[in-house]
């Protein structure tokens, strides 16, 4: 399917999803509370099929104080690749898991939760992957600071 | 079928041009003389027998080192010495100084002890080897019978030493280490059986007597190279060498039974390996490839004339390094087993085959079919 | 059943998100190997070694202190940076600093000074954390002046870390495009002020490391805006 | 709400005693970080029974440089030789991964010559990668003879790149806009010797391992990957392909000029260890037919289309590229703001990742020495997992 096409079928079944701009590749941006259903339909239908989820993170917008989640998906039956995007307060960063959907999400979710401190509802195994679980901090946070940290020479 | 054995027996001490003397019977010699003596000749026995196992085994390691070096297309060590001569005698002398660390929670009088209970094990066998008609400790009337029942006590040494390290790594290497040296001593048996089936003796220099019209690895058709292969691979599994080195398989169990151990201890259970590799070599050579019998053809007296130039020393010891090199080319050779495809090839298959091979041997045996009966 | 060759590759094509793309599908392996072609296939093998063992010609390994007449290091072969020199003198133009910004680390520092006799600014210091240093090579690409060169000079070691920072230039002063100008070597001699290797702010003289005490004497006045912890890396 | 953080120490409690001195009990074992078989720093947690290995927690994070966070700070350029130091057996790809997406996002047009010898180095570097895998993975299986001539044939490599990029393993070669220098004058004579040697050597790598009854028999029937498990663990590269799925980025979205080339994807027939291991080997081969179509066709042109010093914009956006590294998809999610030449955010989508995840469903139920087959099979870089 190619990009519109796709981007067509996909805001007719879920209405609150919007394409997102100034992306090189096909992205809907959708709310956190319609990802779930979303994801399910995006991995389900057979004309979207999108089963391999190449790369789940996060980007921290400082500023305007959310999370932005980013999910990289491929389908190896047609061929197509869509971007999803979907926002988390950064004060309350709770966003649902899709481990269930593509078990890989559950590892990528553990760095997310690492390094940004988003918090999946009902993810099996929420752990701390590459840092201590006793480490303060989340270090990929913007406003993350700690003793060691070197400041960019000028 | 005993007046056949009696014969063979008889007829093999008749036509040896070699007169066994052991270092025991020339012990009991010098026993009445003066006790002095027999002190001073104990006290001297000791000391050999001390330097014979270090030179071997520090021998052995260098020989292995290089040869892995050259399969590897390598040089192997060659810094300390010429061609790297003295690197195993540096690498004692380093190991000896080194800290003898017992883990805190080690059972430590079972660890301190379990590398020389394998240790001793191996050295005990040195004991009845055949050197030569004139180099033999003892002549143990059931020498083979010994040196299975010897070997068979290593694996204690082993066991002790993965329970007593207090490591889940030591202990699985040991447990391995128990399954797989017990179930192979087996096949080894079977194999022995064969060549005592033959020689109608289980004294190591009666063996070796009996193959003076030719090695039982030819002289007995078929059943002595099945029974010599067997034997090999048994024995490979018995000195826990690649590929069946899974009680230590550095992949996988880190060192397996002897991960805790250092220095003088380390240095200990390497030597035993070593030593082990010499004696399972060695009892290979004089099973089946004469011992130190050189190659003779029953009948045939012009070679056996050439052949006999070679000391009878000479002749074991080039025996026994072609079966360690033997050993030594397919350890750097082969990939590992897994504990269940050992002991498969074991149960599965090197049994029954030892045993067929065995009745086989029985009747060839009642029904003198072998070269030179 | 037969032995299945595990080199029977079957050439086919296959779909992927609707490309026929070219495949080599490798074939199934047969359930056992029987006992002779298992046999073959380990006394095969063992032939290979045994092919490596007798030809000595095949040995790979290589002597290094003792070859060391013979070695040779690729032109391009990038171990330590230097300043290319011109009959003694550096091309080291402006001291613009354009490879310290583009160092990704912060492993070079450029003091330049107001020349006394040039009246420009030209080279004080360059100095080098050799330490630090991942030979990335982006300091060279990023000189307008040709003046940095990688050299293939590996034998680096050293007993103490404090010794891998040090300075480049042999004198400070102007490049060599301005020296070779003058003709008088006195004149040309007083223009170049000698730099030693370490010293200055350098740290043989005092460069701060957490638990490593000085070299001796008292640290230079440079030496806490070298240091990436005290100093925040950032150059006073 | 029913998110509930765990810790590790939690999982891996000491299990009940045993009732009765007969019972057997289940137990947990460290394996790593320092182990043999941890090539660098992984800590698996082992629940075993006996032998049999019950589950898998794997515990990464001993190489964690931050290099996601460290890239904030530094400009396009400078990120490059970070890329070096994830996956370093493949680095010239990772390299040319970020160069390619900075390229996308930034709009900069490389030409064929660039293409062109980027492709060649990919692959030289695919080759090598493969070679010290194969030698690592009989290293790991017992059979350290195969570990000592896979260096013997990968330093002949190592020194082709010596000789035109001046480093071995961190090479820091392409980058945005181009390379780093030409092609050596003796490059092309260098790699058709070694297209002619390897071909041989490959046949000898058959005989003294993939031919070997021994190794055969460890690997075949193990830890079986099914297509459609391999695609829901988000397993990439030879891992996935051995499972029967023919997804290769060089043919799916080619870059470089793959789309000039002729090779197939080799797809393994079951997804065992075996698969893993051969398909690798086969790649090795394909590798050579890119390398021999492409050795005398590098076309003429300049090897640098930007300046150096010039500062590389991106505008504001989030840009996705990725790229078949050695052992699968390596993918760079760059995020910009429009406003500095350093990215906002980037993240590394790294093969290893996924395929070490992968371990935690393919060992259950299989003995410790196939959990040594099943990791080498998988071909983990560690320093590519914790990044």
């Amino acid at each position: 399917m190619d990009a519109e096409a796709l981007l067509e079928v996909l805001i007719a079944s879920e209405p609150a999803a919007r394409k997102r701009d100034k992306t090189n590749r096909t992205a809907i941006q959708a709310p956190v509370e319609n990802l779930l259903p979303l994801m399910k339909r995006l991995r389900q239908d057979e004309r979207l099929a999108f089963d391999l989820l190449l790369d789940h993170t996060a980007i921290d917008w400082l500023a305007e104080g959310r999370f932005e989640l980013v999910y990289n998906l491929y389908s190896t039956i047609h061929g197509h690749s869509l971007m999803v995007f979907t926002s988390v307060p950064r004060d309350n960063p709770l966003a649902p898991t899709v481990s269930e959907i593509w078990p890989t999400a559950h590892w990528q979710e553990r760095e997310v939760f690492d390094l940004f401190g988003v918090l999946y509802d009902d993810h099996p195994d929420l752990r701390r992957l590459f840092l201590d679980d006793d480490w303060k901090g989340n270090p990929l946070r913007k406003d993350y600071q700690d003793d060691s940290m070197l400041a960019r020479p000028q | 079928m005993s007046g056949s054995l009696l014969w063979m027996t008889t007829s093999a001490a008749q036509a040896s041009p070699w007169a066994v003397k052991t270092l025991t019977d020339r012990a009991a010699e010098a026993l009445p003389s003066s006790p002095w003596l027999t002190l001073a000749y104990l006290a001297g026995s000791l000391a050999a027998l001390g330097a014979l196992v270090s030179f071997l085994g520090m021998s052995l390691i260098y020989v292995e080192r290089k040869l892995a070096a050259h399969f590897q297309c390598r040089l192997g060590p060659m810094r300390v010495g010429p061609h790297g001569l003295l690197q195993t005698v540096a690498d004692s002398i380093k190991l000896l100084l080194k800290e003898d660390i017992v883990p805190e929670r080690a059972d430590r009088a079972m660890h301190l002890l379990a590398p020389f209970l394998s240790m001793s094990a191996t050295v005990l066998a040195l004991a009845v080897l055949p050197y030569s008609p004139s180099l033999q400790i003892a002549d143990v009337n059931i020498g083979a019978l010994y040196i299975t029942a010897v070997g068979g006590l290593g694996v204690m040494g082993t066991l002790l030493a993965g329970w007593s390290s207090n490591n889940k790594w030591s202990l699985i290497g040991a447990m391995r280490a128990a399954a797989q040296i017990i179930s192979y001593e087996v096949s080894a048996t079977l194999a022995l059986l064969v060549v005592v089936l033959f020689a109608g003796t289980l004294s190591l220099s009666g063996i070796v007597q009996s193959q003076a019209a030719g090695w039982w690895i030819w002289r007995a058709p078929g059943v002595g190279i099945v029974a010599f292969t067997i034997y090999l691979i048994a024995s490979t599994a018995e000195t826990n060498r690649t590929p069946f080195d899974i009680p230590e398989g550095e992949s996988e169990l880190t060192a397996g039974f002897h991960t805790e151990y250092s220095g003088l201890r380390f240095s200990f259970f390497f030597l035993a390996e070593f030593i082990n590799v010499f004696v399972v070599s060695a009892m290979a050579a004089t099973l089946f490839l004469g011992g130190w019998m050189p190659f003779r053809v029953g009948g045939l007296d012009g070679l056996n004339a050439v052949m006999g130039l070679l000391p009878p020393g000479g002749w074991f010891l080039l025996k026994t390094c072609g079966v360690v090199f033997l050993l030594m080319w397919s350890r750097w050779t082969f990939p590992r087993l897994r504990v269940d495809q050992l002991m498969r090839l074991e149960w599965k298959f090197l049994l029954p085959v030892g045993f067929v091979n065995l009745a086989a041997a029985a009747l060839l045996v009642l029904w003198n079919l072998y070269f030179f009966p | 059943m037969g032995r299945v060759n595990f080199r029977d590759i079957r050439r086919e094509e296959r779909l992927l998100g609707g490309k026929r793309i070219p495949v080599a599908v490798l074939p199934r392996l047969s359930r056992n190997a029987g006992v002779w072609s298992a046999a073959r296939s380990l006394l095969r093998s063992m032939r290979l070694t045994l092919h490596y063992l007798v030809r000595p010609s095949t040995v790979a390994t290589r002597q290094y202190p003792e070859n060391r007449a013979t070695l040779k290091f690729p032109e391009r072969y990038r171990a330590v940076l230097r300043l290319v020199e011109e009959e003694g003198c550096h091309r080291c133009a402006a001291a613009c600093r354009l490879c310290e910004k583009s160092c990704p680390n912060g492993s070079i520092k450029v003091i330049s000074r107001m020349g006394a006799i040039s009246g420009k600014v030209e080279l004080d210091r360059y100095i080098w954390r050799q330490d630090s240093c991942t030979l990335c090579n982006a300091c060279i690409q990023a000189c307008p002046f040709g003046a940095l060169e990688m050299r293939p000079d590996f034998e680096n070691a050293v007993y103490d870390r404090r010794l891998l920072i040090y300075t480049l230039n042999r004198y400070a002063g102007p490049p060599a495009s301005v020296l070779h100008k003058e003709e008088n070597p006195e004149a040309r001699r007083k223009m170049m002020e000698p730099r030693d290797r370490y010293g200055g702010p350098v740290p043989a003289n005092g460069y701060f490391l957490p638990n490593v005490p000085p070299l001796g004497g008292a640290p230079g006045p440079d030496a806490a805006a070298m240091d990436p912890v005290a100093g925040k890396g950032e150059p006073a | 709400m029913t998110v509930r953080i765990r810790t590790l120490e939690e999982i891996v409690r000491p299990p009940q005693t045993a009732d009765s001195p007969f019972s057997t009990q289940e137990y947990f074992v460290n394996m790593g970080p320092q182990h043999p078989i941890a090539h660098g720093s992984l800590r698996l947690v082992l629940l075993l029974d006996g032998e049999t290995v019950r589950r898998v927690i794997p515990a990464p994070g001993y190489v964690h440089r931050g290099i996601e966070k460290m890239a904030e700070s530094l400009t396009y350029r400078q990120i490059v030789h970070l890329t070096d130091r994830m996956d370093y057996l493949s680095a010239l790809m990772n390299n040319w991964a970020l160069s390619k997406t900075v390229e996308e996002a930034g709009g900069i047009a490389t030409n064929p010559r660039i293409e062109t010898i980027r492709t060649l180095m990919a692959e030289l570097q695919r080759v090598q990668s493969h070679i010290l895998w194969w030698g690592v993975l009989g290293m790991d299986l017992g059979a350290f003879t195969a570990f000592l001539y896979a260096f013997r044939d990968r330093e002949i490599i190592g020194e082709i790149f010596e000789d035109t990029i001046g480093a071995r393993l961190t090479m820091n070669y392409i980058q945005p806009g181009g390379l780093m220098f030409d092609v050596h004058p003796d490059f092309a004579r260098k790699v058709k010797k070694l297209i002619v040697y390897l071909r041989t050597i490959l046949d000898e790598y058959d005989t003294l391992l993939s031919g070997n009854a021994i190794l055969q028999e460890r690997l075949r029937n193990i830890g079986v990957l099914t297509p459609e498990k391999a695609l829901a663990l988000g397993c990439t590269g030879p891992v996935l392909r051995a499972s029967g799925v023919p997804y290769d980025l060089r043919k799916a979205e080619p870059y470089g000029v793959y789309d000039q080339v002729e090779f197939d994807v080799v797809i393994g027939s079951r997804g065992d260890c075996w698969d893993r291991y051969y398909a690798r080997i086969e790649e090795i081969r394909q590798s050579l037919r890119i390398l021999e179509q492409l050795i005398d066709n590098i076309p003429p042109g300049p090897t640098m289309v930007t300046k150096f010093a010039e500062r590389i914009k991106i505008p504001e956006g989030a840009y996705y590229g990725q790229m078949e590294t050695a052992r699968g998809v390596l993918g760079v999610f760059l995020v910009s703001d429009g406003r500095a030449d350093t990215p906002y955010r980037i993240h590394f989508r790294s093969p290893n990742f996924n395929n070490l995840w992968a371990i935690t469903a393919l060992a259950p139920g299989w003995r410790i020495a196939d959990l040594i087959a099943i990791q080498s099979s998988l071909d983990l870089v560690i320093p590519d997992i914790d990044r």
